[in-house]
């Protein structure tokens, strides 16, 4: 019988590897993983590279992952928030990589890795910064330029539900990089609130189907990121 | 008689605005003043509001304590979802904005110019973090960009300006520009001021604009 | 009140003229809009380049579409198939032309129309006579040819429900190309099974949300391709 | 002597290709013979199948009387859904079968050749009507292509030959070959015969083969 439902958040984890890509859902706290990603902080795998569109915020989550000098590279399109501390003083101090993406690009460049499209031409950052060095072609009169899919070790995603085949839904626009992340990871780990029964996702609501998940393990009441920031919290 | 002048306010600049969005229209609202916006859409106007994050039909502000950490807008704050909504992922998201699909975005800005070229991501200071977002993305992608500032920069230099010195969001990309003190359509023949705020005269006008202005005949 | 609800069939195609290019929903009967097509027989508008998977069957929907010389160009996939007898003449006898794309590359590039995306890189067909004529480019050692995006004018889509905004919600294997012809057409005509309240939809499960759709139409009891193949029919 | 060999029939040939299936596996079957592999999986192994046209979990033939028009296999047959099932569209079913993620798909053929090329969309008949379908996804988007075919022709030509004369669909992308006669790998070494057919003997395989074989040295 197909089972994905891991024992742990360390069990989940344990087989991310030094030099590993990650991307990790979420999009400022809504749809962080939290709890996977302080399962990797306990792991300890280091040189990473980090496919997230923020940085994380304050001590936990993402910022602690960071923090604790396990992420070499971020691709990310807006490392610093409110909240977010660690990121900037370590890019200042030049002591973490960063590939800055358009969040449009960003999507779809995971997409792309996630369904075999290995580059694609977008208009989008053309005649900026962010154009340079990359190819520029015209298509109908107008400019564009060429993007390359994205792909990774592993995802870390976070989901309201989900079964043990790996069907997902989620919650509300805590949705948002998670499906496209999971597509494009060789091995997509998420942390689901509920698991239900085969069967009980509605086939035709599924958002992410099972193919794209490798494990999932049951988080029942994931931490608040907000509430683990106000209470000034730090991981580990 | 400069100082006298205090233009429109951020609530008067929306509701202008609100006023020329056509009922029907899809929108995406920047973050920060944009977002204003959605309160000013005439009484009896349907608009349905996209945001990147991956919710179409954004509703009003939650009441305090009905706040829901996964219910957010681009600008990470919270919101409500109206009948009608729905919700998906960060790729068909953007596939909305860069497939042409959104009607009209409002952006804030740090400089535009003549030509419509928008800078609004990066001052391009040495060592400042850069951070992009969805910008790029919205200025190429949706049908007509508007967008919404205060006429100068708090040192009081000109926002509108001849070429842009910041790093571009985009290039040619802006069809108008709201300000505190004009309305100002970016043509072919450079920019036309269709509006102007109380005491926002020609002359003074042009004394805080650093590009040519065209003025209505009348 | 936003509300693309039209009274007809009739009324909601008849925006269509006479060279457009039209992409209608379907693989096989399902999800094939036969009211709709039908209403664009009685329409009447001609020189159309049609996108869709297959070239109809018997003498109903989109076969007599094509029978009715309405159709220039076929772009497809599989242009014949077990009941198809009206493309394989008029193909056989030069009388209409045909755009042979394998079925991934063509969902993709339907998808890349609604996206934005003027052009991709796709390993698919590398190596077969479809290939011949197309940018060929390496990627990380491996042979990947150049697709190129398709749009559309019009959209024709059968659907389960809809909403006043153009929510869809479609039923089983019937779903295949109707969600990304709608991205890619200026305008997507959808007939629906039902129509419901807004907000009757669950926002987590829409699957086409209304911003990719234009007019929708009431069409309570379909027919079935199927059953009016076995019954002999033709239209008109 | 020939002619008294029959081979495997169509059920024992789908059985062998069930047992080579890993429980947990994605599987895609091709349109005809290929369809039967999904009866013959061993009891307690789960295989979970895709089927092109938008459906995970393709569960058993309906029983008459219950088969749904919209809800169909890529050859246009009634299916059912398994628990644990999901519909998606076209593009993100090629998502799945482009980018990598279907583990198996068994194929029917016109030619393999020992290099593990492929022909089966079309026979290059000139003024027959060209169709492709999913093939050509498949090949180059599955981790491994079986196929399952009869060993020869009606005519008695072999289907697995030096270099197809046929269309390609795909280059170097066959694993395995499941013929009525025997089951062939396909090595960098060429063809490996893993298994034979009562009473298909060497002589009698090489004889209605016309690309050389290698037989385990036992």
């Amino acid at each position: 019988m197909i089972d994905k439902i891991a024992n742990s958040a360390s069990e989940a984890i344990s087989a991310v590897f030094d030099g590993a890509t990650v991307m990790i859902s979420g999009f400022g706290e809504a749809g962080s993983p939290v709890e996977l990603i302080h399962a990797l902080i306990d792991h300890g795998a280091r040189d990473l590279t980090v496919v997230s569109n923020n940085t994380g915020n304050g001590h936990v989550g993402l910022a602690a992952l960071i923090e604790n000098r396990q992420v070499k590279k971020m691709i990310c399109s807006f490392p610093r928030t409110a909240d977010s501390v660690v990121f900037p003083e370590l890019y200042c101090r030049g002591e973490i990589e960063l590939e800055l993406v358009p969040q449009g690009t960003l999507a779809e460049r995971i997409r792309a890795g996630g369904a075999g499209i290995p580059a694609f031409y977008t208009p989008t950052s053309v005649n900026t910064p962010l154009a340079e060095g990359k190819e520029l072609r015209e298509f109908g009169g107008r400019s564009y330029i060429l993007e390359y899919g994205l792909k990774a070790d592993f995802a870390l995603v976070k989901c309201r539900a989900a079964d043990r085949y790996g069907n997902l839904l989620y919650n509300k626009t805590a949705r948002n990089f998670g499906p496209v992340m999971c597509m494009a990871a060789e091995c997509a780990i998420v942390q689901a609130e509920e698991i239900v029964g085969a069967g009980s996702i509605d086939p035709e609501a599924v958002v992410t189907p099972g193919i794209f998940v490798s494990r999932v393990v049951h988080i029942a009441d994931p931490a608040s990121e907000n509430r683990l920031l106000k209470e000034g919290r730090r991981y580990p | 008689m400069s100082r006298d002048i205090k233009g429109w306010s951020r609530e008067e600049m929306a509701r202008k605005v609100a006023e020329d969005i056509p009922g029907g229209s899809y929108v995406n609202l920047g973050i920060g003043m944009p977002e204003l916006v959605a309160n000013h859409i005439p009484e009896g106007r349907e608009v349905i509001f996209h945001t990147e994050n991956g919710l179409l039909g954004v509703g009003p502000s939650p009441v305090t304590g009905a706040e829901d950490d996964e219910l957010i807008n681009a600008g990470k704050k919270p919101v409500t979802a109206i009948k009608g909504a729905s919700y998906f992922h960060h790729a068909d998201s953007f596939a909305m904005v860069r497939g042409g699909h959104i009607d009209i975005c409002v952006l804030g800005a740090f400089q535009v110019s003549e030509k419509g070229d928008l800078a609004n991501w990066s001052t391009g200071t040495p060592g400042a973090i850069p951070a992009v977002g969805g910008a790029m993305d919205l200025v190429e992608g949706v049908k007509t960009i508007f967008v919404m500032t205060n006429h100068t920069t708090r040192g009081g230099e000109s926002k509108i300006v001849p070429e842009c010195t910041y790093p571009l969001t985009g290039k040619g990309v802006v069809s108008r520009i709201y300000t505190n003190m004009a309305v100002i359509d970016i043509t072919e023949n450079g920019l036309m001021v269709r509006e102007t705020a109380p005491g926002a005269d020609r002359e003074y006008l042009e004394s805080i604009t650093d590009a040519p202005l065209t003025f209505p005949s009348k």
